[in-house]
């Protein structure tokens, strides 16, 4: 497990760096390839099944097809290539590094990991700030263990992602809320039935009519005007 | 080894080699590819915290969103790269100079 | 929440909250529909986009009636929250909408082959910014600003053949996707230190974890928001993000500039302060006083900048971008005014909801007088086939209604007093004295808005001088609008002396929605 | 395979090697399953490349191979192997050296790939994965990234039209493979690939076999066009036009030679095995044989390895394997056929078939397999065939096979079965019910 983690951190970091490094523009696809495959992979070992799948299959069989793609149709040469001035990368390299280090500074320190309790299951065990932060934010989002999504499905997320994006929760107990915009909220309108956990029906459908628009808009600019042909 | 800082730093180095990479090179469709490489840095994070934070399932729903979300951007991304290609015969973002104030 | 019970809040929020939204979304499908079936050849698609538009306007107000004063329902949820603020810009938007797609049809910019895509796209950028107005959680904040920033790259390239047009839209999609990606970013260290997205607890979380940026996890948040402001200034076009608008401002149509400079910033500030309230917690004062002094400067930058550059513009649309950016540091300071008085101690209730009043009655007036400037380089190109100064020179002079029309929308966008712009910058400032009196860093705000105004004064004397004092240049067409363009000027011009004249009843109306906004998070 | 995974193999390397180590125990086990499904991997393409030769030597009135291994040439594919490896490894010097030599695995790797979660028979499965299909479908369309990588890197006009061809094919035709494998999943209601291949045991009014085919008129025509969809996406004829070599000499593989060009064909036609087994358990039962009697009698024999392994359940899957993989041997053997058979079609032919004809069927097909059960739901007296086979299957399998496959009853559906009946109402619609 975290010999395959961290083969897979190293890669997916490896392949980030070389997109940025790689000069054609065909190179940077495939390393951007192996940096998000590997990406997936990291969702797999992190019990995320489905969006490891789903970041395979649109991600990379689909989004990157399409760049690559557009990168054969706009090729003026046989290789494409992007020179990027020395002084510049070493520019961006120096901001970048220290843009790293300002997001791992204020990251919380601790460490939460994965352990077997005596039954066999894992559970996260947080030390540090990771707890302190965990027990301070716990009380909102009670959920029916620990606070964490459960472990004991072994990635397979399909069918609580399912009913997640019906609208429905059942990974989440109702919770009464113990904070005060929660409280206000359930009083004033108690016809609105328990708001336990957020259900994602409305981001699933609205996001089908953000998809046709756009590609509507995508298909729009890339046909050919129709007048313009008869004209000529 | 696998903890949630592990993690954590696999975002933030995709993360900014995504915005180093949108500043840095000319093309505009490896400008793109810096912006797919920023959104994984927040998938990853998603993801990660779904697993070892009480987010829950929230962040494994919100990580499929960005994916089909990053998709639609992309194929529009990539029509408007065509356009322009087809105007100025190169996708050098630079290139384009008739826009100056 | 079983089954039954998710049928039948679905119903009522998708009847009772969501219908502007839903009509819209239908609107969509049927334009594609009458294109697929060539009914849009006997019903032209501008027709069905301005039924649709003016149906679901007519659900928002609708809403107004029906909305009880200071209740705000969450539906759908959780994912979205209905209160009087949301139905200010639902109202708003509808409003825009119509008055776009009257233009577009005067101006004619989309023939009658592309009009179905054309509508589709502006139709579903609109849906974008209403939900942006009305997000209550994390992930329809970032579905909002897709929605409703992918189908403006493409407007922005509508004129596909153009060069400046795809290059406008290179650029425009390029640095969008990018400011998306690092907005994301920043949701994503929120929602997995807080452990929600549920925009109406995030601030009692942050209280949770404790107040100081000492405190573990709250220094992360504070770098994810940062994050999210850096996306939402992006948006808005504020410096240091402002680099994209004035080349896509020029590159895309007038009409797209003109939607573009007022909806996507009127949806892009309700998300801003939807977003600066959600953090809103007991012991985040200090973190929010920062953000708010943080927005301040960013305004005076803004304004500083947008008015300095924009003199020594020649191309119109540029100039206006120019304008745009400058007009977004006023509101960005009315923002910050509110920020920095929720926070504190001393400012009453009636002072922090007039600060967000000031920014919604603002909004109001620029939506009409900066249409209208749009409006009046829309109609000019359609007979000069140009976009620049000179295209303007001695239009005032040609006797129709085109060079009224800019004078009065060039004097509200000054603030010379009769008209909305001059009511809306005082009770911008008003409120920014307000809020000095709590931070004294606020009167170094209120005095460069004020040396602001002076600034502008001499860009937009620039284009009053060209149209009525220089003589029109030999080989430039007149320009002599029909009858239906000229009704369509005097309207906006009208609306704009109204909003000066009359102020009374929009304040009022924007005052109820900040007070709404304010009772449904509980102080 | 989970069996193996779970008991077999790790008993046998505790009983026999004495390893006790735990993480020592699962590398090793992975190692073992890793080769076992090679194994299937290698030999797909031996005994297709044969049986490709001998059906095309037939169907042109020739005898095909018939000097190596004997009477039939069985041993042809063997010696082509060797002759390729001994082939000089050219790399032209226009191409992009690395991506050149790199393209080639990823088109093996990613078919490879796809056989993890590929189950041979009842819950012999290396991954048993509740999003299985959804894993195989994604992993297999990262094949054509290599054939896209190998176009282009070849530094040759032929390679480039070819990958360009082949770009353009894939990302089309994916979307009619996605909505018509979601068709028998509408019935199933899962995306587990074992379950979907335990549901359709037994028969339906006695005689028909209770494949999800003749589960409702829609999935009968999905697997027609899944089929067609199918071919489409391994590139084969008549939809080769990636490799057209009267228009493009070899396509994506013009410059490739030895191995690295035997390593496409391997992912071919282990490809053509993946997509026709995936087409033998969403449509045609399985593992399971469909005939009144015998059925029942391997279930039985199933039954009986419940608690542990037995070699009755042992010898009841062994016999499924064979029924799968020669129902997954007879889809090859019809694009085979069909390879020789049909003349290839033009590029823009390829495209129009898929996006004004096949997605516009696979999706009509879809809104009918979705309205399909809805209507007997509402009507009431659903029984027999018009049930949702789903819950049929998984009340008759589920109920004595409670050891089941791990993960497939769903742990949070213990929480929404407290919820409500409405809950269940809607969960029947989609054969998605647990007790």
């Amino acid at each position: 497990m975290s010999a395959l983690f961290l083969f897979f951190a190293i890669a997916s970091c490896l392949g980030a760096v070389l997109v940025v490094i790689s000069q054609s523009v065909v190179r940077m696809a495939f390393w951007l390839v192996v940096s998000l495959g590997s990406v997936a992979a990291l969702f797999f070992l992190a019990d995320a099944d489905f969006v490891g799948a789903a970041q395979l299959l649109i991600y990379v069989g689909g989004t990157l097809v399409l760049l690559v793609f557009g990168v054969m149709l706009t090729a003026s040469g046989p290789y494409m290539k992007i020179e990027t001035s020395p002084g510049e990368t070493a520019i961006a390299g120096v901001v970048g590094s220290l843009f790293l280090f300002m997001v791992i500074s204020s990251t919380p320190s601790g460490s939460a990991q994965l352990t077997l309790d005596e039954d066999g299951h894992t559970v996260v065990k947080r030390t540090g700030d990771w707890e302190a932060i965990h027990d301070a934010v716990k009380p909102a989002t009670s959920t029916p263990d620990d606070g964490s999504f459960d472990d004991k499905s072994d990635g397979n997320t399909l069918r609580p992602i399912g009913w997640a994006l019906l609208g429905l929760r059942p990974d989440r107990v109702d919770i009464t809320r113990e904070t005060e915009a929660g409280k206000k909220k359930e009083a004033a309108d108690p016809a609105s039935g328990p708001t336990a956990a957020p259900g994602y029906l409305l981001p699933f459908e609205i996001a089908s009519v953000h998809l046709l628009v756009v590609l509507i808009g995508a298909a729009y600019l890339a046909r050919a005007k129709r007048r313009s042909d008869e004209a000529s | 080894m696998a903890t949630l800082n592990a993690y954590l730093l696999v975002g933030a180095v995709l993360f900014v080699c995504g915005v180093i990479c949108m500043a840095t090179k000319r093309n505009g469709i490896g400008v793109l590819m810096g912006v797919e490489l920023v959104l994984n840095g927040a998938n990853v994070n998603f993801v990660a915290f779904s697993k070892f934070t009480s987010l829950g399932l929230d962040g494994q729903v919100f990580s499929l969103f960005i994916i089909v979300l990053a998709a639609a951007e992309a194929a529009v991304a990539l029509a408007i790269a065509l356009n322009f290609y087809n105007n100025h015969l190169t996708i050098d973002v630079d290139r384009g100079n008739k826009l100056k104030g | 929440m079983s089954i039954d019970q998710l049928l039948n809040t679905t119903g009522r929020d998708l009847s009772v909250y969501f219908n502007a939204e839903l009509v819209l979304s239908a609107t969509v499908v049927l334009l594609l529909l009458f294109r697929l079936f060539s009914i849009d050849r006997f019903v032209p698609g501008s027709f069905v986009a301005l039924v649709g538009a003016l149906v679901a306007g007519g659900f928002s107000v609708q809403q107004v009636i029906n909305i009880e004063d200071g209740t705000s329902v969450v539906f759908f949820a959780g994912m979205l929250k209905h209160d009087l603020f949301t139905v200010y810009f639902r109202i708003f938007l509808c409003l825009f909408l119509i008055l776009t797609i009257a233009l577009t049809v005067l101006t004619g910019i989309p023939d009658s082959e592309d009009s179905p895509d054309f509508y589709t796209l502006l139709l579903g950028s609109t849906i974008g910014m209403m939900m942006m107005a009305s997000a209550n959680h994390l992930l329809m904040l970032f579905l909002g600003v897709e929605m409703a920033s992918v189908p403006s790259y493409v407007m922005v390239g509508f004129l596909k053949g153009r060069k400046e047009s795809s290059e406008a839209a290179l650029k425009y999609v390029v640095y969008g996707a990018g400011a998306a990606g690092v907005m994301l970013y920043g949701i994503s260290l929120i929602m997995g230190v807080l452990g929600t997205g549920d925009m109406a607890i995030l601030g009692s979380q942050l209280s949770a974890l404790g107040g100081g940026l000492g405190s573990p996890g709250v220094m992360t948040v504070a770098l994810g928001a940062l994050l999210v402001l850096a996306g939402l200034a992006f948006k808005l076009s504020l410096v240091p993000f402002h680099f994209w608008a004035p080349d896509a401002f020029e590159g895309a149509p007038a009409e797209v500039a003109g939607f573009l400079s007022v909806a996507s910033k009127a949806g892009a500030f309700a998300l801003l302060v939807r977003f600066l309230l959600s953090l809103t917690g007991a012991e985040t004062a200090e973190l929010m006083t920062w953000f708010g002094l943080g927005l301040g400067l960013i305004g005076i930058l803004t304004a500083t900048y947008g008015n300095l550059t924009a003199y020594g513009q020649t191309n119109v649309k540029r100039l206006f971008a120019y304008s745009t950016i400058a007009h977004a540091g006023y509101m960005v300071m009315a923002v910050s005014a509110f920020v920095v008085l929720q926070n504190s101690d001393t400012a009453t209730a009636d002072d922090v909801s007039n600060s967000l009043s000031s920014l919604l009655f603002y909004l109001a007036a620029y939506l009409f007088m900066n249409l209208g400037a749009f409006a009046v380089v829309a109609m000019v190109r359609n007979h000069t086939f140009r976009e620049d100064l000179t295209s303007l020179k001695g239009v005032g002079t040609q006797g129709n209604w085109v060079g009224i029309c800019m004078a009065i929308c060039v004097a509200s966008l000054i603030g010379i007093p009769g008209t909305g712009g001059f009511f809306g910058k005082l009770v911008v400032f008003a409120s920014v004295y307000k809020a000095a009196e709590v931070s004294s860093f606020m009167y170094v705000v209120l005095a460069f808005a004020g040396a602001n105004t002076v600034f502008s004064l001499f860009y937009y004397v620039k284009i009053l001088k060209a149209m009525y004092l220089e003589e029109r240049e030999p080989g430039i067409q007149p320009v002599q609008v029909p009858t239906a363009e000229r009704l369509y000027l005097a309207l906006l011009g009208v609306m704009v002396i109204i909003t000066g004249i009359l102020p009374n009843q929009l304040a009022v109306i924007a005052k109820d929605a900040g007070q709404s906004i304010l009772a449904g998070i509980g102080g | 395979m989970s069996i193996l995974a779970a008991e077999v193999i790790p008993g046998f390397l505790t009983d026999y090697l004495g390893i006790q180590d735990s993480s020592v125990l699962s590398i090793l086990t992975a190692v073992a399953h890793a080769a076992l499904l090679f194994g299937v991997f290698s030999l797909c393409p031996f005994f297709f490349i044969w049986l490709e030769r001998k059906g095309s030597g037939r169907i042109q009135d020739r005898l095909g191979p018939t000097r190596v291994g004997g009477k039939f040439g069985w041993l042809q594919s063997l010696a082509d192997g060797i002759k390729l490896i001994q082939k000089e490894d050219l790399c032209p010097p226009a191409a992009d050296a690395l991506l050149f030599r790199m393209a080639p695995y990823i088109v093996c790797v990613a078919s490879f790939a796809a056989f993890i979660v590929l189950p041979f028979s009842s819950s012999w499965v290396a991954i048993s994965a509740d999003c299985g299909l959804f894993i195989m479908l994604a992993i297999l369309s990262l094949e054509v990234f290599g054939i896209i990588m190998a176009g282009y890197s070849s530094g040759s006009k032929w390679s480039l039209f070819g990958g360009m061809r082949e770009a353009a094919q894939m990302v089309s035709y994916e979307i009619p493979l996605a909505i018509c494998a979601l068709i028998p999943i509408v019935a199933a209601g899962s995306l587990n690939l074992g379950e979907i291949g335990d549901m359709q045991y037994g028969t339906s009014f006695g005689i028909l076999p209770n494949w999800f085919l003749f589960h409702d008129p829609f999935t009968f025509v999905a697997f027609f066009v899944y089929f067609v969809v199918a071919t489409a996406s391994c590139k084969r004829a008549p939809f080769d036009l990636a490799e057209a070599e009267s228009e493009l000499v070899g396509g994506f593989h013009t410059e490739y030679s030895g191995m690295r060009w035997s390593f496409f064909f391997m992912g071919e036609y282990a490809s053509m095995f993946a997509v026709c087994g995936v087409a033998s358990i969403l449509f045609l039962g399985g593992w399971h044989t469909g005939l009144p009697g015998l059925d029942t009698a391997l279930m039985e024999m199933r039954r009986s390895g419940a608690g542990g392994l037995t070699v009755e359940s042992y010898m009841a899957n062994v016999f499924g394997m064979g029924v799968f993989l020669s129902k997954a041997a007879f889809l090859v053997f019809v694009q085979i056929w069909v390879r020789w058979t049909l003349p290839r079609l033009r590029i823009d032919q390829v495209m129009v078939t898929c996006l004004k004809y096949l997605v516009p069927i696979s999706c009509a097909l879809f809104l009918g397999a979705v309205v399909w059960p809805l209507l007997f739901i509402m009507s009431g007296n659903g029984t027999g065939i018009t049930d949702p086979v789903g819950v049929r299957a998984s009340e008759i399998f589920m109920e004595s096979n409670a050891d089941g496959d791990e993960g497939s009853s769903g742990d949070f559906s213990d929480a929404s079965t407290s919820d409500s009946d409405s809950t269940m109402t809607v969960g029947l619609a989609t054969g998605e019910v647990r007790k």
